[in-house]
């Protein structure tokens, strides 16, 4: 086993990875940028090594700088998290060189996945079904004859994709133009790589992915699935185990079809197999395979009773599987909101700001995965996820109660949430039937904040009569040497 | 005593140990049961409920039965904010850069419209006409850097 | 299903019972006595009725009081908790005639188990193996003479006992005198009842238990074992589950006494059914059933994936179970450590005082039952349970590593824990090998603490270092004008 | 400067931005990286410790590695504590009421005997002997509320 693991990511999941070391008796250490110099995940790791300038390309992306702080560290392995480099095959290639562990899939795993042309087209041969589509073209000609081909909507995709970027939505000819040339033009800022593909776009389907795990020995299982179809700007916004929509026989055949997409890339580590599923005809196609760990494995986690992290990296130090796929099955139900520094009242524009209060729900089957605290910065540097917020319970509705019940304890004052937003989903209908498509966020729930109530009024201006002065900052944990409370002292009982 | 949030008002008057509060012709008994930093328990007409409050200049963030909301607390005289819908300025919603302008100065443009694109944590966000009209200014240039709430476009009626 | 629930405790237990009312969807009634008045469980209730002075008899035991605030906040229902009025056949009754539901099993049933000695002579005639001894003894020589008949070591116990008190282990006859003498003093004090029984004493037995749930149509359930011979001054301080100790087959064999015991004083609600295991032999024996929530229900929880509070709710009013003994098995491990404010190198002295700071581990598959915070009082009048560190992972070997990890990131000044103790119990041979009888913390486990180490003491100097006063009070969450930590402003980076 | 901890003395030096601590013989370099509100981020000799720490009159709570210790700061002049093994006068661990006196003054005891019975949080709790010795004092009698440290029997030896 591993003595020392450098973690090369931040905020929640560079605390959960840490997490995992420390129960397994490994040393970490945390790589940060200047922006998050006293962020927790600093804090929390044994040994801490500042990269560089905030900008991520100076940090967090900064291959050389990474694997220079794990050989000064004399760390003997490397956990990419999601995001930055975890899907990046020379970061893979180049850890290897460096004589250290990459806690992940080989480079020619990641390559032959990190392409969603290249992947498809593998898919195909391997008799994985696949959304219709076109890849390799190249000239706004060719587009628009596919597209005609394949017909309206259609999506365009970078080929370097991930995470939503560059990729669009084309309702009509008219606006295929402009879409391409800003998919391009993201994708090639996010991933320094412009090629897109084009396929059919299906507006009612439900995302729908399946989670593996193989071992360097060839075995690998899948630990069923989670379905994402709550999505706001084509990001995951809300994830459950099961699925509402899977009945056991497709249940199979989909896991089944998901470890063969991962056998057909000689794939170890945690991934997870993407599928679109039709709601419709209940046919499902392979979207792509994450070659990492996803933000969302928390749910699978409660469901199925393992420890992806720790199984994470156990499968990098060469062990061998103790089960097979007979002894996984789950159990309950789980949900996961992402808590984001964004406003959804205003097209879910990232909030940034100093963080004022900020209470995390507790409590039995609740579990909150997070990187903040009162008094940290959100800054404009990174994704604005401040807290996943997953919760169990026996069955979908005891859970989506426990959640709303969860959601209503969480207190984030300094940046806009979109806590009051996924509490209006969670409410509806929609959502409680399960019946909720990729587009439905933007197509069928029209959700607007409501004014503040009597309550809301009264307890504002309570401030403000219990304090002489408006404060300029008023912190649950900062020593305030003025307090407004203390004059409120004749109130305490 | 009179304080007013936004839109509404609020009358807040010492009684005994409680208060008596008006707002919208509606009047409430309020007593304070507990305060600490950031958070009070009141009663509200012998109602228990628990609120978390926030102070950063004149905002107030309250949250009560999780809900949140930001009030800004108007000191006597109204102050235009940079509202979203009625500014005929357009202001960066957060720092980042400007990755293309669309229009030019003078240019009649229809509501919708993308006026220009400005890159912020990695996304492009499109800076879009609120209404139909013209472009009376163009303030910033592509690669420019913006800081939030820095004005963008200035726009005027056809 | 009930609309008010009125929660006759305080502390953890209050909390975790109004978490599941919220989450179903039912308004919560908190009381508290003096002491309490600012207490987590006041402040989490919708409402708040205050009883009496902090002496649990003007207060928590007093039946009247609880009855009239339920009456006077019109709940419908009442639930008990653990300790206190749970296993108070008058009060379930007393309940009852007020026209509210008692959140429990009948008056009868908890009478019947409430007495050691009556609900022993009912198992022996259910064919439930008990351990040699003899009830319904009065004199000294009557004592004396049974306890030379059963053979030195024996057990004396209150017939009305629980929670280790009124229970004496007497190794020989001239001890015996002055042990009966006290056991019945303490017996007197706690329940009102100075009945005593006198048993063989097992020293090297496991105490396992079974957890029961019964509804009120007859449908019995057992959720599988809890291991908790890990005890000081006969109460437990670590469970854990599944038990070292049982193999499967045994297991089966006293899931089903268990159930035939409940079966045969017509149980309804969660119940417990406690063995002693005699680990030579693996003979098993009935000690008593706790008709009430266990303190330790949360690893049952854990590993069989049911809400035991939620059901004790559903069997109170009325729901007919959706599942039987197949549906449950038992997955992973759990452990739970609980955390005493007491001194365990000074003869585990409960220890009272303010709380300077508390900081409670978090991270997956870590769950605290608490309802303490910083700040918060703990006083002489209550039992010194400041929370239950509960944790789960997929083996015995992985859930003994995480609570160790978690232990070690719980702060609590202001009052002396256990939890460097239990952090020495955990990192012990016996411990890991699972072989520990209900006396070894007493008679193997021969625990001091060490003195301070070099970084101990350099850390209490560095706060001097940077504070030119000594502070009367230095606390986390309490805004301090002189914040000592003001002057180190120059090295915050 | 000097700072003495119960049985332990420690040398603090500042040396530019760090300090030097000495005590029992040894020497390290210490470094506040980081200091909150009862927290401090330390490297000793370049090693990350966090600890945590409270201060209550002249006691000291320190956490360090999930350990706690607490320490009482002597103040120049050393007084006595009400320590358990040595102390001639034995105190109250805890408030309570006195439930049976089990001796008498001038009675000779040994060490582990039972001398008074005290009731506090429905437990009994047994003061013993802490060696062989002469009752010099009883200071209570049964039925009596006692305060924490309050001082119960006196001892003297044989």
């Amino acid at each position: 086993m591993f003595s020392k693991i450098l973690i090369a990511n931040r905020g929640e999941i560079a605390i959960r990875i840490m997490r995992a070391c420390k129960e397994m008796g490994i040393q970490t250490v945390a790589v940060y940028s200047e922006a998050d110099k006293n962020s927790l995940h600093v804090q929390f790791a044994d040994e801490a090594i500042l990269l560089g300038a905030s900008e991520p390309k100076e940090s967090y992306l900064s291959i050389d700088k990474i694997i220079h702080a794990a050989k000064q560290t004399n760390a003997d392995a490397i956990h990419p998290g999601y995001g930055f480099l975890s899907e990046n095959a020379s970061f893979a290639a180049a850890v290897a060189s460096a004589k250290l562990t990459f806690i992940g899939p080989s480079a020619d795993s990641i390559r032959a996945m990190g392409d969603k042309a290249e992947s498809k087209i593998s898919m195909k041969k391997a008799g994985v079904p696949t959304v219709p589509g076109f890849e390799g073209l190249e000239s706004a000609t060719d587009f628009k004859k596919a597209a005609k081909e394949i017909g309206y909507p259609v999506l365009v995709k970078a080929a370097a994709g991930g995470g939503g970027k560059g990729m669009r939505v084309v309702e009509k000819e008219s606006e295929l133009g402009e879409a391409i040339e800003s998919a391009r033009r993201e994708a090639l800022n996010a991933f320094g790589d412009d090629r897109l593909l084009i396929e059919k776009y299906l507006p009612n389907a439900h995302h729908i992915e399946f989670q593996v795990l193989g071992d360097q020995h060839g075995n690998l299982v899948h630990l069923f699935e989670r379905e994402c179809s709550v999505q706001r700007r084509h990001q995951k916004i809300i994830e459950e185990t099961p699925s509402p929509l899977l009945a056991p026989k497709l249940r199979k055949q989909m896991g089944e079809a998901a470890v063969a997409s991962a056998k057909a890339v000689g794939y170890f580590n945690a991934g997870t197999v993407e599928f679109i599923v039709d709601p419709d005809t209940l046919k499902y196609y392979f979207l792509e395979m994450n070659t990492r760990l996803q933000v969302e494995h928390p749910i699978t986690e409660l469901v199925v009773g393992s420890d992806l992290v720790q199984w994470q990296i156990r499968i990098a130090a060469g062990e061998k599987f103790p089960f097979a796929q007979k002894d996984f099955s789950q159990r309950g139900h789980a949900i996961e909101c992402r808590i984001y520094a964004e406003d959804p009242a205003n097209g879910f524009l990232p909030s940034t700001g100093k963080l004022l209060q900020y209470i995390e729900p507790r409590g039995p089957n609740i579990r909150v995965d997070s990187g903040f605290t009162a008094g940290s910065e959100v800054t404009h540097f990174y994704d604005p996820l401040l807290a996943k917020l997953i919760v169990y319970g026996e069955s979908r509705e005891v859970t989506v109660q426990r959640m709303q019940a969860a959601l209503s304890e969480f207190v984030v004052h300094g940046v806009t949430t979109n806590i009051d937003f996924l509490q209006a989903v969670l409410r509806h209908e929609d959502f409680k039937r399960g019946d909720v498509s990729t587009r439905w966020v933007e197509t069928k729930f029209n959700w607007k904040p409501g004014g503040p109530s009597f309550q809301i009024l009264i307890a504002a201006a309570m401030a403000d009569m219990a304090t002489p002065r408006a404060p300029t900052r008023l912190n649950a944990n900062e020593a305030d040497p003025y307090s407004p409370w203390k004059t409120l002292s004749g109130f305490r009982n | 005593m009179k304080i007013a949030f936004d839109q509404s008002t609020i009358d807040l008057t010492p009684n005994g140990r409680n208060y008596k509060a008006v707002s919208d012709g509606k009047t409430v008994d309020v007593e304070v049961i507990r305060a600490e930093n950031g958070k009070l328990d009141l009663l509200i007409d012998g109602k228990h409920i628990t609120a978390y409050i926030s102070s950063d200049g004149a905002k107030r963030w309250v949250t009560v039965n999780g809900q949140t909301f930001v009030l800004t607390k108007s000191s006597g005289t109204k102050r235009s904010g940079a509202g979203h819908d009625y500014a005929s300025e357009l202001a960066a919603p957060m720092p980042g850069q400007i990755r293309s302008v669309n229009v030019s100065e003078g240019e009649a443009v229809s509501k919708g419209q993308t006026l220009l694109v400005l890159e912020a944590m990695k996304m492009e966000i499109r800076i879009q006409a609120p209404r139909d009209g013209n472009v009376k200014e163009l303030m910033v240039k592509v690669g420019q850097t913006v800081e939030r709430e820095q004005i963008l476009v200035k726009m005027e009626e056809q």
